[in-house]
């Protein structure tokens, strides 16, 4: 009993302790909170490692605005209770800005805390309902399904030239976010919907579901998984010797999908928001640095998470202090191009709701690798 | 000299429950959001593994369904407070709360059926089935529960016409909602039902044979750990004001079994203890990066080698141990001293 | 038609998995009483440790398979019963359960924080490719699977029912008492449980990460099914863990197929609750008298 | 007092007829008939494997018996649950220690009686100990374990724990109570003691008892009417001197 209250006691003090530690007086303090482990993980250690990279890079030139910038980052375990205290106690800690996380469920957990707070938040997560919602500190580095899944409805109709399509989707906020947006948009085109189905995150055996896409019989098969999952479903619908196109959305034509399923990814094809395969210099020499620093190739998170980190940098040194107020209003509407900010990689342009629009790719597995077959416009010129 | 025994623990541990709370009325007066969350998650997990420890820890019925329960309560708070709730305003949490409760309740009865045809671990599996399917509920039923997409904007409760918006204000109400609870179970194990459901733990079939209704008590044990499950869920879901599935998954109910096993099972204040461990230490451990998982694993897995029966278990187990020495302290001093004599 | 054949087949694959972990459940469940929840985890580990010798022992395949073998059969086999069974088993059945629980997140993390967090190739000795059967297109790799695991479980059979040391592990397997009084060296006799749970959890490790690649989450699916298949084979023999591997691959795949992908995840689970409501003692277990 | 004033006193209490149990080819118990009175104390012997227990679980709705009917009172009672015979007033003890180690002896004792009386509303919501606190108190007197009325059960001695094993048979005030080997490993003293104990409260409470016991001198001093079995029959039935007497009995025994 006397037990009970002492670890009490120690847990408040210990508590106290570490919310007391304030920031260093030089340095902007930045809080990570991003999926380390649990079902985000792939996604969250590369948005984590892209936002790495460009913090180290922009400290060694010197700071934004003149001061260092203090990186910390918080495991959520892809839950969104925790991610919620997280960001709560990035909040708390006086952070300047909070980044990530990446998987949807979590940010639409923990955006409210921010907005409260009045905390800018860059996440990595594409769901179309997350800026919907009135939240005024919410930014993605990415585009939104919404706007990514017409794009690729063309695709299916213009290049693909499918009448019908099989729909498989991981069932989580992603997943399932991706496929609401793809079928009206594939049925607007008067795409049929020959099979629609659903598999578990961190799913292994894919069989099943391989087997009912072959005898669904539909002209092309539209992959819509994590990286993982994508790579194991190309294994197992290449035993079923299928033979019709593959589509996919950024993730199944990602570098780990391509290592994982290996001769598999063969053929597979799609439109891609951000990838370091893609005919854009920065992406490449990002790429470069990114594969030298973690020695393995850097998915689209990876680039979410780096991209992020140099559009905070140049809307804060474009108000010229660190005043949340002014970045919120500020980033607003920004428009941020290459040439005056080389680490941004692709010209984008974040609106009133916090989401970005910029250049994508069509893309296809050829010999092992990415190759990039078309460039599509924004959707909104700018 | 024998310890005592867990029942007449009992009064013991109602002072101690009452002094905590005190204590914790004023603790978090001047922390921040994120210690105040954080305190405010463990009086939650509490209850929920309160629950669990009379079902396991009391009456021996492996469960692994606290978490699907915890959920049911969520979900039916999240439903019946949200706008365009079932319920009024002012009434809407406190009926949301009853409500979780008696549904969370009735679900237990139900899983407690096969509970009593099904002997040991079969128990466990049933009642992972269950969480299972409840999960799986959680995250198909869009149209009911936002499906994985959550439950946005849930409301924190409104009393005499406050609204708790304030972290403070909600941490002292669910401290006041704890407390009550606290003491319902304390009450409960110390009336002759507590005595029913031990004896159904320690020897089903003698207690039979001695007249308990093993078929209601086993129920009861089933729907009144169900019922704290939901309670907590009530409490949990304005306590985040955003759910999904993820916190109701099977591994969270293996967390809480963890939980209860960890704080000592049939020991009142395990619970609290237990909770500690599992949900306030890794917030603490965060400081070792991503390896925090791995250490609570190693920690669990180091207690339960030296004592099975929990922290409280190792409490007793060394205050056992010293009584033992100083018995033989006082045997071997009378010893000399007869020996001294000539 | 040939939609329900290729279902069938791929479940029997599958299946064989679930059975190799069903069976090495079940012997250890017998001899000491031990509901191993890490189960699925000990078929998550050997490939890791594979891959862990080649990066970081920059062993060859060959030695890198052949040391993770006997790391693991030592660590999980042996190391498993002497510092987490024998320990925690006179404690009773739920301690132990629970301490398994928390070492299947050690081992979880272990992998995760010791190794990789990403998924990884694993190299096949069956090489990509598939034959038609009656219509129904079946991979090698399937096929592979099925036929190395059934020899396993043959051998593992033949073992047990032909030899005299098998015939002594059955007996302590289902009266340890009674074969104590025999003369039979009980102690070894569970020890050579362990070893073969381990054992067949390497093997179940090796044939299944080619295709569900190697990664540290992949126990959570495989521990589950496993003891699905030993309580709906029931619990009393290799037999039944055979029958209940193959079960639960089938309907898994069924289910996917032809109920809802959605609550997939609860059939195999609905079909347990039948069994241990309507047939407790499992579809090929023995009935044991009420006693007193 | 003689086996035969008993008769007299007291109409049958329980009455069992062509009791059998089978276990696949095994009768344990086959065709088994006789009647105990009221306030009787009846013994039933025989050696080992002669089908004693077994019989006792039929009665006692442990086992489903094969054939046959057990009547308490006039009412039949075969194969009823346990918890619903304890409530018709049949009480028992068991050949292994069954008290509840984590439990007190109080704790124990007022656990026995609680399911007796009120309702499971007034057991939630009633005084602790379900107004039981004197009755037990004075059980615990009359066992003399009153030095340990507040220690854990599973910290008394073998001896002790047969005692309050015995004590919570009767904390319900039962009809008929069933001992199962109250003799079995208790020394002497303790013997003399539980002995004494048990035909005081034969006396006070008026209880019928059915005693399965090893022990010849603690049976043949306690009962009125001894019952012999042998492979799972009757083999004799009557007053200690008679069966000591039997030469069937003797063959029984020493065939052995």
């Amino acid at each position: 009993m006397t037990l009970t209250k002492r670890s009490l006691m120690l847990a408040t003090v210990a508590l106290a302790a570490s919310l007391g530690a304030a920031a260093a007086q030089d340095a902007v303090k930045i809080v990570g909170v991003v999926e380390l482990s649990g079902a985000g993980a792939t996604a969250g250690t590369n948005y984590k490692n892209g936002a790495q990279l460009a913090v180290d890079e922009i400290n060694a030139a010197g700071g934004i605005l003149g001061k260092k910038i203090e990186f910390v980052v918080y495991d959520t375990q892809t839950n969104p209770g925790n991610t919620r205290a997280a960001v709560q106690r990035g909040v708390d800690e006086g952070a300047f800005a909070i980044f990530g996380p990446v998987f949807s469920g979590p940010i639409g957990a923990s955006m409210q805390i921010a907005q409260k707070a009045g905390v800018p938040q860059i996440v990595g997560g594409e769901a179309a309902g997350l800026t919907k919602q009135g939240v005024t500190t919410l930014f993605r580095t990415s585009l939104n399904q919404a706007d990514a899944m017409p794009k690729l409805a063309n695709y299916f109709k213009d290049a693909v030239k499918a009448s019908s399509v099989a729909v498989v989707w991981v069932n989580n906020d992603f997943g399932k976010g991706g496929r609401d947006a793809i079928i009206p948009e594939l049925q607007k085109r008067g795409i049929k919907i020959a099979a629609d189905i659903a598999t578990e995150s961190g799913q292994a055996d894919f069989a099943a579901d391989a087997i009912k896409v072959k005898n669904a019989n539909a002209d092309a098969v539209f992959v819509y998984l994590n990286e993982e999952e994508s790579a194991r479903f190309l294994r197992a619908i290449k035993q079923q010797g299928y033979d019709k196109p593959i589509v996919g959305e950024t993730t199944l034509l990602g570098a780990k999908v391509i290592e994982l399923a290996g001769a598999a990814a063969e053929g597979a094809k799609g439109h891609v928001g951000l990838s370091v395969d893609a005919p854009v210099a920065g992406f490449a020499e990002f790429g470069k640095k990114f594969q030298a620093k973690f020695n393995y190739k850097s998915d689209h998170n990876g680039i979410k998470g780096y991209s992020g980190m140099y559009m905070l940098k140049s809307v804060v040194e474009k108000t010229g202090k660190f005043d949340k107020e002014a970045f919120l209003k500020a980033a607003h509407g920004a428009v941020i191009k290459v040439k005056d900010v080389p680490g941004i990689l692709i010209d984008s342009k974040w609106d009133d709701n916090g989401d970005v629009d910029r250049e994508s790719f069509l893309a296809e597995v050829k010999g092992g690798k990415q190759v990039i077959t078309g460039t599509l416009p924004p959707v909104n010129k700018f | 000299m024998t310890p005592p025994s867990p029942l007449s623990r009992l009064d013991l541990n109602l002072l101690v429950l009452l002094l905590g709370a005190a204590i914790l009325w004023f603790v978090p007066a001047g922390m921040k959001s994120y210690g105040i969350y954080v305190i405010s998650f463990w009086l939650v997990m509490s209850i929920a593994a309160m629950g669990l420890n009379l079902t396991l820890g009391y009456a021996g019925l492996k469960s692994l369904a606290q978490a699907a329960f915890l959920g049911i309560g969520a979900y039916t708070t999240a439903l019946m407070t949200a706008k365009g709730g079932i319920a009024g305003p002012v009434w809407s949490w406190p009926l949301a709360f009853l409500a979780s409760g008696a549904l969370t309740f009735l679900a237990g009865i139900l899983l407690g059926f096969p509970a009593l045809r099904v002997k040991f671990h079969y128990l466990a599996f049933v009642t992972l089935a269950f969480a299972t399917l409840m999960f799986l509920i959680f995250r198909n039923e869009q149209w009911l529960t936002g499906g994985v997409y959550g439950f946005p904007n849930i409301p924190r409760p409104t009393l005499f016409g406050v609204k708790l918006l304030n972290d403070l204000a909600f941490f002292r109400f669910l401290l006041v909602v704890t407390l009550a609870l606290s003491v319902a179970m304390w009450w409960l194990l110390r009336s002759p039902w507590g005595r029913a459901f031990m004896a159904l733990r320690e020897n089903p079939l003698r207690a039979a044979s001695l007249g308990v209704n093993l078929r209601s008590y086993t129920l009861l044990a089933f729907a009144i750990g169900a019922g704290y499950g939901g309670f907590a869920g009530a409490l949990y879901a304005p306590m985040v004001e955003f759910i999904d599935p993820a916190p109701f998954a099977i591994s969270a109910s293996f967390v809480l079994l963890l939980t209860v096993v960890v704080g000592g099972q049939g020991y009142f204040l395990g619970p609290f203890l237990g909770a500690a461990f599992s949900y306030v230490l890794p917030e603490m451990l965060r400081v070792t990066g991503g390896y925090y998982l791995l250490v609570y694993a190693a920690l669990v897995l180091a207690l339960l080698l030296v004592s099975p029966q929990g922290l409280l278990g190792l409490v007793e187990k060394l205050r056992e141990r010293r009584r033992v020495k100083a018995a033989q302290a006082m045997r071997d001093a009378s010893k000399v001293m007869l020996e001294a004599r000539p | 038609m040939d939609q329900l054949l290729q279902l069938v087949l791929a479940g029997l694959a599958t299946g064989s998995i679930y059975a190799l972990a069903a069976i090495g459940f079940t012997l250890v469940w017998q001899t000491s009483q031990t509901i191993n929840f890490a189960q699925g985890e000990f078929v998550m580990l050997p490939a890791i440790l594979v891959l862990a010798a080649v990066k970081f022992l920059h062993l060859p395949l060959p030695a890198a398979v052949l040391l993770a073998t006997g790391a693991f059969l030592l660590l999980f086999g042996f190391g498993f019963k002497k510092f987490l069974v024998d320990p925690m088993l006179r404690h009773g059945v739920l301690p132990l359960a629970i301490a398994t629980m928390a070492l299947s997140i050690l081992m979880k993390e272990g992998a995760k924080d010791g190794f990789s967090a990403e998924a990884q190739q694993f190299p096949s000795l069956v090489p990509d490719g598939a034959v038609n059967l009656f219509g129904a297109t079946l991979s090698l790799r399937d096929i592979a699977i099925f036929i190395v695991a059934v020899v396993a479980i043959v051998l593992l059979q033949l073992f047990v029912t032909r030899t005299r040391t098998g015939r002594m592990m059955q007996a302590t397997a289902q009266n340890p008492d009674v074969a104590k009084i025999l003369g039979i060296p009980t102690e070894q006799m569970i020890l050579l449980t362990f070893l073969i749970n381990a054992g067949l959890a390497v093997l179940a490790s090796f044939l299944i990460s080619p295709i569900y690649l190697a990664k540290f989450s992949n126990g959570e699916v495989i521990g589950t099914a496993a003891f699905i298949a030993a309580i709906v084979g029931g619990f009393n023999q290799v037999r039944g863990a055979l029958l209940g591997g193959f079960i639960v691959g089938l309907v898994d795949n069924l289910a996917a197929a032809y109920v809802s992908s959605a609550y997939r995840a609860a059939v195999p689970l609905a079909l347990l609750v039948l069994v241990i409501l309507f047939k407790p003692e499992g579809l090929l277990g023995r009935k044991e008298e009420r006693t007193v | 007092m003689s086996a035969r004033d008993h008769l007299a006193r007291g109409a049958p209490m329980l009455r069992v007829e062509n009791l059998s149990k089978h276990f696949g080819g095994i009768r344990a118990v086959d065709d088994v008939t006789f009647e105990v009175n009221e306030g009787e104390i009846l013994g039933i012997i025989g050696p080992n494997g002669c089908g004693k227990s077994t019989l006792f679980n039929c009665i006692l709705g442990q086992l489903q018996p094969t054939d046959g009917r057990v009547t308490l009172g006039g009412e039949e009672i075969t194969g009823l649950f346990p918890a619903d015979l304890n409530r018709r007033g049949v009480s028992r003890t068991f050949q292994l220690l069954q008290v509840f180690p984590n439990l007190t002896v109080r704790e124990n004792l007022i656990l026995a009686g609680q399911e007796h009386v009120g309702s499971m509303m007034s057991r939630l919501f009633g005084p602790r100990d379900a107004g039981l606190g004197t009755a037990a108190e004075k059980m615990i007197g009359f066992f003399n374990l009153g030095h340990l009325a507040d220690s854990k059960a599973g910290g008394l001695s073998y001896g002790q724990q047969k005692l309050l094993d015995a004590a919570m048979a009767f904390m319900a005030g039962p009809r008929l109570v069933l001992l199962d080997e109250p003799a079995g490993g208790v020394n002497l003293t303790m013997l003399a003691s539980l002995k004494e104990r048990l035909r005081a409260i034969n006396r006070e409470q008026g209880a019928t008892f059915v005693v399965i016991e090893h022990n010849m001198d603690f049976v043949m001093s306690l009962c009125d009417r001894v019952i012999v079995m042998a492979e799972g029959k009757v083999l004799a039935t009557g007053t200690p001197d008679e069966i000591r007497a039997d030469p069937a009995v003797i063959e029984a025994y020493l065939g052995h």
